[in-house]
């Protein structure tokens, strides 16, 4: 499954670039799998998502919660807690 | 409707809301709020990014709710983004309404959204310091009063 | 400060939060109120009496209160008299404070406050017709909430 | 006791004037026995004053309860409730 990364604020400092489209491997069930396993491509990625309960994750441009079923997703963000307004 | 949209550049308080009330006589209350930049600390300048694709639709989404929420007149959010130097503008919520009550809410309502769940980022320069913003429990507290069970409203 | 004032004239919300934010990077939050004639049934004008001496005195005393529970950084009250067209602003309350919270519940103490302490009162004109506008129980229960005991703040 | 009067709204309208400079006797203890002292002076001001609950009274620019003693005001204004904003 190919999907398109997008990161934002310091997600996008520590990992390096402003997104990457990705194949994804099967078998992930869920958004923690995902970035299990996104966490494994480099130590940027590792740095980034150190601290899951830093980071927020938006599937197709909707939060998710970290159990949430991963699915087929087009387009896959993950950022730290919005602070607009 | 409210209409919702993302600049770059400063915006006009006085034109959104002429745009809101122009040859109208079943208005009787608009609300607005602006946000602003402070030079807290010595803050020299505040940069704002954003996630363009997810901003619009859920603005969309969360005007469409306020829509349904209260009897409404009409309504514009402005949110900038970029660089921006303390005192300019960054954020506008306006509201018209037949009464206030129905106006101060849903201006309040929009503002802790904005503040939770648009996808937007604030970094703090200060001369060649940059520090990326921390969310606020209070915003969090504030954006559940109005959720079922989230505290008064 | 909060300045307060009554008039015949037109006021420029612009020029009043301008006003309020010119040349300054501490403030972060302004909210605005504003409320229209509404031409509701038929209503051809306003027609807005006060009591002068009254207003003065008791619209210095409320902006003193506001100032007091609340960290604010400046307001303006404008209320106009005289006859009013449908569409056209009766009264701006505009709050400029660091934070929106402090901004938003003084901009609506101030109104409920003006709805119903101020010694304003309102004639409707239909064509020929003219009639005095009543009291509304809502302006009370909305005023209370700001009083001890008076319901929830 | 001289006491400069003043009316506005349908009060005002009622009493066909919009104010007065009237000497008031001694002995009146409360508000309320102000307003039924100047009820008496013309079928205007009776019509005016008739439902004590319809008006409000303010004592040198201050809201006054209709028990309030009336001690030595200068200004005595009476309408009906108001509604500004």
């Amino acid at each position: 499954m190919t999907i398109e990364f997008v990161y934002f604020a310091w997600v996008r400092e520590r990992i390096g670039i402003g997104g990457e489209t990705l194949d994804v491997p099967a078998g992930l069930a869920t958004v923690t799998d995902l970035l299990d396993w996104l966490a494994t491509r480099s130590p940027g990625h590792a740095a980034a998502l150190a601290d899951r309960g830093a980071i927020r994750v938006a599937v197709d441009q909707d939060f998710v919660m970290p159990d949430a079923p991963l699915g087929t997703p087009a387009e896959i963000a993950i950022f730290p807690p919005v602070t607009g307004g | 409707m409210i209409a919702a949209r993302v600049q770059a550049a400063a915006f006009d308080m006085a034109a959104e809301t002429a745009r809101l009330t122009g040859g109208r006589s079943d208005i009787g209350a608009v609300v607005t709020f602006t946000g602003h930049v402070r030079a807290d600390d010595g803050l020299t300048a505040l940069l704002i990014e954003h996630y363009p694709a997810m901003t619009q639709r859920q603005m969309m989404a969360i005007a469409a709710e306020a829509w349904g929420r209260w009897p409404l007149l009409g309504g514009s959010i402005v949110h900038r983004h970029g660089r921006l130097l303390p005192g300019e503008a960054i954020v506008l919520v306006a509201i018209a309404s037949a009464h206030r009550g129905a106006a101060f809410a849903a201006a309040e309502f929009l503002m802790d959204w904005l503040k939770t769940r648009a996808p937007f980022w604030k970094q703090e320069e200060r001369g060649d310091r940059l520090h990326w913003v921390a969310a606020k429990a209070t915003d969090d507290a504030a954006a559940a009063r109005w959720t079922a069970g989230g505290g008064t409203t």
